[in-house]
């Protein structure tokens, strides 16, 4: 048995790679996969949090979240391929409309 | 008590039938429904009175409350009604005279293409009068009384491609909002002091306010009553509102509206009590604006008109007694009020209607004949608003000269007594011109259909008989019913009218009517209009003509005032305010300037930040917590 | 002794395949090592007493996000232009600060959950329907019903947002 | 530990087992193809031509390998496995007999067999989409790549409506444990009572398999041969052993759900399910001799618009009979 300690701790290192990766990655894809890398990290501790204290909750917050996921993917998705057909080059920098 | 919301939603649901579904279910079911609304919500005022008469006196008084609208802290609002036999006096006029004139305007309105949004407004404005009179907090009064200011509105411009009629509505909506502001501040100002709205929370703790405050809160609310109310100088709307359908003349006139002055002043009596100053300033206004707007009533060639500034006068009346203190009288002379002058400008639509829309009266005469029962029920309304002896407006008037006597004010009761002289004079002078001598005009007039003639007949036997619920020297069945509503708190305490009636000045009164009208037979008897004026009269007949330039002193002087002021405020707006203004806009923008590298469009520096933040959040939480 | 061994496994992969989608250039290769790291945590799930959610996680995530992910990058790519040289010297320092400022994150979580003493703690011994299907779905469609509807509401107005954004614009 | 071994046991026989059929699969679909053509078919090596599949395996292996050059090698090379695994992964839950009794030890006849079984064979086979889009992306050719992208939406739109359609009988058996479910079939078959859901099924799983008339991914007039335009040899293979694993597996997931799975009188348990995928097997080659292939939007169309409503009514309507009967 592996100590549920274990799996948070993994869960915290996915999540702190997952935002690293949103702040350095300027492929507004791998952007965005990089976010659902920490969806993914978060769901794990919901999981173990769940096993351990039995509770059909964090179960269920993990697929609301999956769910929430989807949409928010498919949502996304469409932004960036609007994004692509106007733009000749794949980089987040040059998205600069909330220029102050 | 709970169901007399019903008479409330009566007119509501008829109003919004006639709005939504008017176009659809035709003029014919739009007038049975609105009118159906209106004689129902009187057959059920009559049930609720019928009630209340079965009740001892002193337990005569009803407040349900029907749902809780804002609780915030210590201030609780309600939507309850007030049901005591104050709002049941104002139930039975508002309902029965707007019955009888929503009958009339069937077939007044019987030709107008916009007859359902007509009637929709009718039933609009009943549902505001009859919310105004029966909440029992100032909010709800408020919402009653912006409600009848927009009914109004809308009634008074009905007919919307008439430029006057447009200003009218304009001019009616302008001076009835300057006076909501009033009312506003007046409960602002009660919320701050007292933290609460209900009548009986604000009547009982009057006490508790200083002398200032009170004065302030009655001139508030009296500069509401007096906007709404067409008291001296906030009257000039009123005589303008005439540009509305006559029905609708009728309605504000008599049941509705002008009367919210009043019945808020009865209303709120433990307040104007506890306020000398602002009482006797609202008596001093009543009387002067009685005797002011009689004087030039006798001028006006505009047969509605004549009659409007008569309103205006009578109400000066009602106001001079509630300023008194002689609360029942003034209600009791309003109640007769609404009676005759309802019948008076009814049967003056009945004239104009006959005579196809002319209202100058020198375009009249000799219509005695072509329409008996118009000329029988109007003398009935005319002799009423005179105050000749054993009709209605006699009793009523008395009642408030003789307790202004009785209280010592000398002076007003002596304005009282000229003001009935004129007042005789002008009411008699338009029967003269519209019915004696021979018709000057190049119609073909008819007597009113049925529908129309109806109302006067009901509303002439009410002016002739309505006074003799008070008689001086033997009883007072209308006092008596009101005076457990002014004896619940201190200061209602009335005189009632078969208390100790002074029959000299009664009597003075009387004859001074009888003169006033011998004077109108002198000069109009013989139907003639005269067009010469002898010398000496010219100037006050022009004077008065015109309104004591009342309108135009008001232009002069707003524009005048209004123009400087607004070259030194624009001056002063430049250099003070723009250069504050400006100021601050420059040390924003500066700052702006020295901020937005942040703001770099970065979206990953955005995130950077975020990122910084969480940390922060998240160390203080696990560090310092 | 079998389950440890296999959360060692899977708990390498799926931090291996965090790293590839943080530091791979090609986007097909980051899409296909978060796929890694999305099933091993499937695994991890099923260790945890979650079969359902692990099996969601898989047919939902692995099968269709990403899948729709790859769809996208293999559609999209083709026409692109690398990214701009110019601006990768500007944000430089970026990666290296947020780099900086996740491990302070990491720190900081570790030390609570040390202090907490999550670290040792061993989970209990499973408790009866815990993670069946059948104990997820009483869960779902009772006490959880509102917030499971509300997520239908939010499928519905996404799945308008990208029938309007992907239209074609005239 | 023992377990473990069994698994590992059972894994391989099942492994080996798909594998043969594969290979009788080829042989039997030419020859069944040309019986329907009026031609021999295949006939020279072995009695009937039986063991031509042998002769075409060694053929396979000893081409050359050919890898193209602007090709993504890593992708390109584990983009077959990937097909090829999901697809002999996805067959292990299916029961293909009542549990074995060997030393005492109750032996089920599936792998695994988790109570979330037929989840568990939609989410691998949701995996086997990898292969399809990433074989076709790492080709480097547009025909590849559009084959590949056709395909993966075929197959993400039609499960939808295999998942709705199998929804119906779940809500019958109350349960996902496929034994659970060829066990209430003892009596009555659910393609009795889920007609609609049965039909549904067939439709989908045919283009879940990407065959005829639902091939569009690999419509040769158009796009050569789709998303393997450049694979050969093994690897190629590969990918025509997960298409032919494929059909066995929804062949076996229809005779689990619709059919009573192994039951049946006289003959043995396993034997009736293999007569029962082979009539589907015979079904799949019959369609292909028959049917002309569909255009690519009308066959999104009718996934989108006929099958889907379609599905969802069923379960609709499975549902409220549910909860009524209970």
């Amino acid at each position: 048995m592996v100590p549920i300690g274990y799996y948070l701790v993994l869960s915290a290192v996915l999540f702190v790679i997952g935002g690293v990766g949103v702040l350095s990655r300027r492929n507004p894809l791998q952007m965005f996969m990089a976010v659902e890398l920490m969806w993914n990290a978060v769901n794990l501790s919901f999981v173990a949090f769940a096993r351990q204290y039995l509770d059909m909750a964090g179960h269920i917050f993990v697929f609301l979240v999956i769910t929430v996921a989807a949409a928010e993917v498919a949502i996304g998705l469409a932004i960036i391929v609007m994004v692509f057909r106007k733009r000749e080059h794949v980089d987040v920098d040059d998205l600069s409309l909330m220029k102050g | 008590m709970q169901d007399a919301i019903v008479i409330l939603l009566l007119p509501a649901l008829g109003s919004l039938i006639a709005a939504i579904f008017g176009k659809s279910i035709g003029r014919k079911a739009t007038a049975y429904v609105t009118v159906g609304a209106m004689g129902a919500a009187f057959l059920w005022t009559l049930s609720v009175f019928w009630r209340l008469l079965q009740l001892p006196p002193a337990q005569r008084s009803f407040d349900p409350v029907y749902w809780q609208w804002i609780h915030a802290g210590a201030l609780k609002l309600q939507f309850g009604l007030l049901i005591d036999p104050l709002s049941t006096t104002f139930f039975l006029i508002v309902t029965f005279v707007g019955f009888l004139i929503h009958l009339y305007s069937v077939g007044y309105m019987h030709d107008d293409d916009n007859f359902q949004r007509f009637f929709s407004y009718l039933n609009l404005f009943a549902l505001a009068m009859l919310l105004l009179v029966s909440a029992d907090n100032f909010v709800f009064l408020l919402v009653g009384w912006g409600g009848v200011g927009l009914a109004s509105y809308l009634l008074i411009g009905f007919w919307h491609t008439r430029p006057s009629a447009v200003q009218a509505a304009r001019k009616a909506l302008v001076l009835n909002v300057a006076g909501d502001v009033g009312i506003m501040l007046a409960i602002f100002i009660l919320v701050t002091t007292l933290g609460r709205l209900n009548y009986a929370g604000v009547f009982s703790h009057v006490s508790s306010l200083s002398a200032f405050q009170v004065e302030l809160i009655a001139f508030l609310l009296y500069l509401g009553a007096a906007a709404k109310s067409a008291q001296f100088p906030l009257h000039v709307w009123l005589p303008d509102a005439m540009e509305g359908p006559t029905p609708v003349s009728a309605l504000i006139h008599a049941a509705t509206m002008v009367t919210a002055g009043v019945y808020l002043v009865a209303r709120a009596y433990p307040i104007f009590h506890a306020a000398p100053v602002a009482a006797e300033w609202i008596a001093g206004i009543g009387a002067f604006t009685a005797l002011f707007a009689a004087t030039i009533a006798i001028t006006q060639n505009d047969i509605k008109r004549v009659i409007a500034y008569s309103t205006v006068s009578q109400l000066g009346y009602m106001f001079l007694a509630v300023g008194i203190g002689a609360y029942a009288a003034g209600i009791f002379h309003l109640t007769m009020h609404a009676f005759f002058k309802a019948l008076l400008f009814l049967a003056a639509g009945s004239v104009i209607h006959a005579v196809s829309g002319e209202q100058d009266m020198r375009k009249m005469g000799g219509l005695k004949k072509l329409l008996p029962i118009t000329y029988w029920t109007m003398l009935i309304g005319a002799a009423s608003n005179a105050g000749v002896p054993l009709f209605a407006g006699f009793f009523s008037k008395d009642e408030i000269l003789g307790q202004a006597l009785a209280s010592g004010h000398f002076w007003l009761w002596l304005v009282g007594v000229v003001t009935a002289f004129f007042t005789a004079l002008y009411i008699f002078r338009l029967i003269f011109l519209t019915f004696h001598g021979k018709y000057r005009g190049d119609g073909h007039p008819h007597e009113s259909p049925k529908v129309m003639t109806i109302p006067l007949i009901v509303l002439a036997v009410g002016a002739l008989f309505g006074g003799y619920l008070n008689v001086p020297g033997a009883w007072s069945v209308f006092d008596d019913w009101l005076a457990p509503v002014f004896a619940r708190y201190p200061g209602g305490t009335i005189a009632a009218a078969s208390a100790a009636p002074n029959w000299g000045a009664m009597a003075l009164t009387a004859v001074l009517v009888l003169v006033g009208i011998y004077v109108a037979w002198l000069f109009f008897g013989r139907g003639e209009v005269r067009t010469e004026l002898p010398e000496g009269v010219r100037g006050v007949h022009k004077v008065l003509y015109n309104k004591y330039y009342i309108d135009e002193i008001g232009h002069a002087a707003l524009v005048w005032t209004t123009d400087h002021l607004g070259i030194a405020l624009d001056l002063f707006d430049r250099i003070v305010m723009d250069g504050i203004v400006m100021g601050i806009a420059a040390l924003v923008k500066a700052w702006g300037e020295a901020l937005a590298p942040l703001q770099d469009g970065f979206l990953r520096r955005y995130g950077l930040a975020v990122l910084i933040g969480g940390v922060a959040i998240v160390a203080y939480l696990t560090l310092v917590q | 002794m079998l389950s440890t061994v296999v959360f060692w496994i899977a708990a390498v992969l799926a931090v291996a395949g965090a790293i590839g989608v943080v530091t791979l250039r090609n986007p097909v290769h980051t899409a296909l090592s978060l796929v890694l790291t999305m099933l091993s945590l499937g695994v991890l799930f099923l260790l945890l007493h979650a079969e359902f959610l692990a099996v969601v996680e898989v047919l939902v995530y692995a099968g269709a996000v990403m899948v729709l992910f790859l769809f996208v990058v293999t559609l999209l790519m083709a026409g692109v232009k690398p990214p701009r040289e110019e601006h990768h010297l500007r944000l430089a320092y970026q990666t290296l600060i947020a780099g900086l400022f996740g491990l302070i994150l990491f720190v900081l979580v570790l030390h609570s959950l040390v202090g907490a003493g999550w670290v040792g703690t061993l989970a209990g011994p499973q408790g009866g329907s815990f993670g069946t299907i059948a104990s997820f779905g009483t869960a779902l469609f009772t006490r959880y019903l509102l917030p499971f509807e509300l997520t239908a509401v939010v499928l519905l107005v996404a799945v308008i947002g990208v029938v309007v954004l992907g239209r074609e614009q005239e | 530990m023992l377990t473990v071994i069994l698994i590992i046991v059972k894994g391989l026989i099942t492994a080996v087992l798909l594998l043969a059929a594969f290979g009788v699969m080829t042989w039997l679909e030419r020859k069944v193809l040309a019986r329907f053509q009026f031609r021999p078919g295949p006939n020279r090596l072995g009695p009937a031509g039986v063991m031509q599949f042998v002769a075409d395996g060694l053929k396979l292996v000893f081409k050359e390998e050919i890898i193209p050059t602007a090709a993504d090698r890593a992708i390109y090379l584990l983009a077959p496995f990937i097909s090829l695994t999901a697809a002999i992964v996805a067959f292990a839950v299916i029961p293909w007999g009542p549990p074995l009794h060997i030393f005492g030890r109750t032996v089920p006849m599936e792998i695994g067999g988790p109570d979330i079984g037929i989840l568990f064979i939609f989410a691998i086979t949701a995996l086997g989409v990898y292969g399809i889009i990433l074989g076709g992306w790492a080709s480097s050719n547009k025909y590849s790549l559009l084959g590949g992208l056709r395909s993966t939406a075929q197959i993400i739109s039609y499960e939808l409506a295999m998942g709705l359609a199998v929804t119906g009988v779940l809500l019958l058996a109350g349960s996902t444990d496929l034994n659970t479910i060829i066990a209430r079939q003892y009596h009555l078959w659910y393609i009795v009572p889920e007609i609609l859901g049965f039909i549904i099924y067939v439709i989908t799983m045919v283009a879940e398999t990407n065959r005829t008339p639902f091939d569009l991914p690999e419509a040769e007039n158009e796009l050569v041969a789709g998303y393997h335009t450049e694979y050969t040899g093994l690897k190629w293979a590969m990918y025509m052993m997960a298409e032919y694993i494929n059909m066995i597996t929804v062949s076996g997931l229809a005779t689990t759900l619709f059919l009573g799975g192994w039951h049946g009188p006289w003959l043995p348990p396993e034997l009736w399910f293999l007569i029962k995928v082979a009539a589907f097997m015979y079904f799949f080659i019959w369609l292909r001799a028959t049917l002309p292939r569909l255009r690519y939007d009308r066959l999104m169309a009718f996934g989108w618009k006929v099958l889907l409503p379609v599905a969802l009514l069923n379960t609709l309507a499975t549902a409220v009979w549910v909860a009524v009967a209970r």
